[in-house]
């Protein structure tokens, strides 16, 4: 599955990976600023800003080419609107969404490729997220998975008697049965949440997540916090 | 529709951004009163639920299909602060580890599917759904589809906003994809309740019905602004700054909005630019604030 | 005789997107009347083998059903002569009436309402489940749920039936009552299960899977002797 | 001598509020390094039961657990006393790293970080699992799942073991390796299965469920025998 590299990647142990959390996202905020605020594009500022991500993917050793084939993930989306603008004869502004977003998601993918999705998330509670949200988002990522498989495995079940979505039988009977495979894993995932929810107060829960260790914001994490803003308020000069 | 970062202009995403937090943390706060800290595996699970539901599709007509979007679903089954929280966490999750939508612009895209999208699927069960069978029926499709397409339509206003060439034509076709996709959502969420409910009646709340006429009124504002928003933006580069003087919101929406800029750069507000910026701004918020307005006071009338 | 054989699959490899080699050149073949256990670890390669044989993947190497190549344009003819009954059942049950559900895959077929019903209900007798036509699937229990899914597969009457742990979440009655009800089903079996019992009583030989690869064929106790497996 | 009983249950019955009678008077004891394997058909209560040993439902009658009579006032007490490792350890597994699963017990028993984590290591060590500290629970196969969420147990320090069909999903090594595991737990066990294999080679003596009462008691082979259960 598609996250599973992603994952696999944050496992590191670079310079990057060991940066606490907080640092990493406040980074990533300056940096997405400088981007998002900069006077259009300019072709220097852009390959800078290129140059710095690539740079990163290479010293917390996540393979640069999956990485920039990742991140392409928005470009559909981008060249969509581009198109738009090149059309309606701005080619300017094409060039400068393409090439906003693009670096935009480069640089959360750094990010995600440098920092288990769990750690990010307590990272977030220092920056004042409500610690109920984070929780509810940790969930989400844990149970994708499990739900994630259900839904596949219903999925081959059904169209190995000839599918939901292709022709065959009448158009009603399959959306009914798409209808019904949902309503099927929405109970199934209902029961799952209560088997947890069982499960937590057969280990002390008493209505409050403990968690173990906060981590440490040391001197690196400054150093590294500190001078990505700065690079970012430089580089945005350009 | 979940925007990227690089589209949408400082102003837009920030404002939004200074919107969406507010009102996710009411959402919260909202919640906790309701469900406690025991009971956010079901609130995590039942957003694994709708992010794994785009695996299932469904047909539609010739070689297409859809899937479930789900914040109408999730409403009705969590109520609508849960369901605002869910999608919060689903779309920060998406933004993260699927570079699906944007950073700066997640209040952006918080604001029109897990705020805005959320309420007003929720407002038609609310309003309707305690009626008899048949308007029962009408509630739930109507929040399907209201949900997606109000969320879409105010993409496409921010968009608009930001500066984001959208001639006409891609602006109608855009709405009437959005209306295809909505009435799909509509169709699914309709079905799937109803399958739910052959499996276990109590998964559904029960809506009261209310019938009240103010409410009703503040949904359809919400979705005929966000229309007209779409077609102003799009096709008349001024016309939303027009509509704006005409209802006299854009001079104190300037100023409203002056104060926060006016030490980044003084001669910033001067540019007509801004001012349409602002006065469109001001329209979002008030949508949104009254939506927000509405479910507060809709959910006071149901816990009572 | 190769012609006459259900499934022959000849030097079948695939790899999944992300690198890990599941299937590494295997050679399998299933005949008239036959029930073969697939016997093998975690992982080694059992579910991706069966994935194979209808198309929902496909791999390097020969595969026919029935003298069917499986290719994009046979596949829906494949499916019909191969029908898959899933690990768990909840899986596969997702029509509102064990009825329609049943119906699912005669209609996906094109065959008219009446006709599909008749089927359906044809196959619901052969299971012992005329009597919950109208229940709702997801309320039946576990030994009612797998005979429902294993009638949405008759119905679409394949000439060999696959599958994958049939005996999870059943009591041995259950499992009993299942092993009797395979034993009257005329098809050819492809049957892949943990159980090394229920492998015994049904299967009339074993093949076992190793980190993508037949290691080792013969009788069910023959395979588990050999192999370490009990 | 009822005082040593480590379980003791006098008359419990219990009633669903869909009205189905789940419990009807059952009466149990569990001695100090006994391992008791409950068995009987799908239905038959016996998750029911279990869910009252720890206060997860309360019906009518006595319960004690150590001593201490289960009560709202005694429920975090007697979570302690008893562990209980559920059938699916995907509920069990909710915590995003395995050392943090592991620690969740701990920590709210109110125990400091550092001391949880030290717990949750030696109990991940007791499994053999100590490598896998760091990993999400997801990337870890069926067998190493079970072995953490028995480890998530076995970190509170129980009393008493209580396990919901341990052997699903598990290939025959899995289970072989989960039984000799058991094996070496010092704790009194609870052991509900279908697999009366396992439940020989571990149990001490059964209890048969049948529509909410113990129908039958005695060695694992005498209670199968009598009651028609292989
Ligand atoms: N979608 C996938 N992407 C990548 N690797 C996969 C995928 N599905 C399975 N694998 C890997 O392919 C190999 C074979 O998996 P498969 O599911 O066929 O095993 P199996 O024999 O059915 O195991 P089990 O007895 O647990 O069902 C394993 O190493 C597995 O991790
Ligand atoms: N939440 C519930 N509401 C109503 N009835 C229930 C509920 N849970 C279980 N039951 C019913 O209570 C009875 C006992 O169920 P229980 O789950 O204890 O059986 P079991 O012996 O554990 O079965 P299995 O071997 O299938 O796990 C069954 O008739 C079941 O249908
Ligand atoms: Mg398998
Ligand atoms: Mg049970």
């Amino acid at each position: 599955m598609h996250h599973a590299v992603i994952e696999r990647w944050s496992q590191g142990q670079s310079f990057l990976h060991r940066r606490d959390a907080r640092a990493k996202a406040a980074a990533l905020l300056f940096l997405l600023i400088a981007i998002a605020t900069g006077p259009g594009l300019p072709a220097a500022a852009g390959s800078v800003y290129f140059a710095i991500l690539v740079l990163g993917f290479a010293a917390a050793r996540v393979p640069v080419l999956g990485a920039l084939a990742r991140a392409a993930a928005v470009l559909p989306f981008s060249l969509a609107f581009a198109a738009i603008a090149a059309v309606s004869g701005d080619p300017a502004r094409a060039a400068i969404l393409v090439g906003k977003s693009y670096l935009s998601a480069l640089a959360v993918l750094l990010l995600v490729a440098t920092t288990p999705l769990p750690k990010l998330l307590r990272g977030f509670e220092g920056i004042g997220v409500p610690r109920f949200l984070l929780m509810v988002g940790q969930f989400v990522y844990r149970y994708l998975f499990v739900i994630a498989a259900q839904a596949a495995s219903m999925r081959l079940a059904a169209s190995c008697r000839g599918g939901f979505g292709k022709s065959g039988s009448a158009h009603e009977t399959r959306f009914r049965a798409a209808a019904g495979a949902l309503a099927v894993l929405f109970a199934r995932s209902y029961g799952a949440a209560e088997n947890i929810h069982r499960s937590m107060l057969s280990r002390g829960f008493e209505g409050h997540f403990h968690l173990l260790r906060n981590p440490r914001f040391g001197p690196a994490d400054w150093t590294f916090l500190l001078s990505s803003a700065a690079v970012a308020v430089v580089v945005r000069g350009i | 529709m979940h925007i990227p970062d690089g589209f949408l202009s400082t102003q837009v995403w920030a404002a939004l951004d200074v919107l969406a937090a507010p009102a996710v943390g009411l959402a919260v706060r909202k919640t906790r009163r309701e469900f406690d800290e025991g009971r956010i595996p079901l609130l995590g699970v039942m957003g694994a639920f709708v992010f794994a539901a785009q695996m299932i599709n469904f047909p539609v007509g010739i070689g297409t299909s859809g899937h479930l979007v789900g914040g109408a679903l999730l409403a009705y089954v969590l109520g609508w602060p849960a369901a605002s929280v869910v999608m919060t966490a689903i779309l920060a999750i998406q933004a993260l580890v699927f570079q699906d939508g944007g950073i700066l612009a997640l209040g952006a895209n918080i604001t029109n599917m897990a705020i805005v999208g959320v309420l007003a699927g929720y407002l038609p069960f609310h309003l309707w759904g305690g009626g008899g069978a048949t308007a029962r029926k009408i509630a739930i499709f109507a929040g399907g589809f209201t949900s997606v397409l109000v969320s879409a339509l105010l993409a496409l206003v921010q968009l608009g906003l930001s500066g984001v060439p959208m001639p006409a034509p891609v602006a109608g076709i855009s709405v009437g994809l959005f209306v295809v996709s909505a009435l799909l959502e509509g169709a699914i969420t309709l079905a799937v309740v109803q399958a739910l409910e052959t499996i276990n009646p109590g998964f559904v709340r029960t809506a009261r019905g209310s019938h009240s006429r103010g409410a009703a009124i503040v949904l359809a504002t919400a979705v005929f602004l966000a229309a007209v928003g779409v077609i102003f933006a799009s096709t008349h580069p001024d016309g939303l700054e027009q509509l704006a003087i005409n209802a006299g919101i854009s001079q104190r929406a300037t100023n409203l909005f002056a104060t926060p800029f006016a030490d980044y750069e003084a001669g910033f507000l001067q540019s007509a630019w801004l001012r349409k910026a602002a006065a469109g701004l001001a329209g979002l918020a008030l949508v949104c604030a009254a939506c927000i307005g509405f479910g507060r006071f809709a959910a006071r009338k149901r816990s009572a | 005789m190769p012609e006459s054989s259900l499934v022959r699959v000849r030097n079948l490899r695939f790899r999944y997107p992300d690198g890990t080699q599941a299937l590494d050149g295997v050679c399998f073949d299933l005949f008239p009347g036959e029930c073969v256990a697939v016997l093998g670890p975690n992982g080694s390669g059992k579910t991706t083998f069966l994935m194979h044989l209808n198309g929902l993947l496909s791999g390097e190497g020969e595969i026919s059903i029935c003298g069917i190549a499986v290719q994009k344009d046979t596949l829906r003819e494949v499916r019909q002569k191969i029908g898959f009954v899933f690990q768990n059942s909840d899986d596969q049950l997702f029509m509102p009436t064990v009825l329609d559900d049943v119906a699912f895959g005669p209609l996906n077929l094109g065959m008219p309402p009446e006709q599909a019903s008749d089927r359906a209900r044809r196959a619901l007798e052969q299971v012992g489940m005329q009597h919950a036509q109208g229940k709702a699937p997801y309320h039946l229990s576990a030994g009612q749920k797998k005979r429902v899914a294993i009638a949405g597969v008759l119905a679409m009457e394949p000439a060999i039936l696959v599958l994958d742990e049939p005996t999870t979440f059943l009591d041995p009655p259950g499992r009993r009552a299942l092993l009797e009800l395979l034993k009257t089903l005329p098809q050819a079996k492809l049957l892949v299960t943990h159980d090394v019992g229920f492998a015994r009583d049904l299967a009339d030989r074993a093949v076992f899977f190793d980190q993508g690869n037949i290691a080792g064929t013969g009788t069910v106790e023959h395979v588990a002797e050999k192999c370490g497996w009990r």
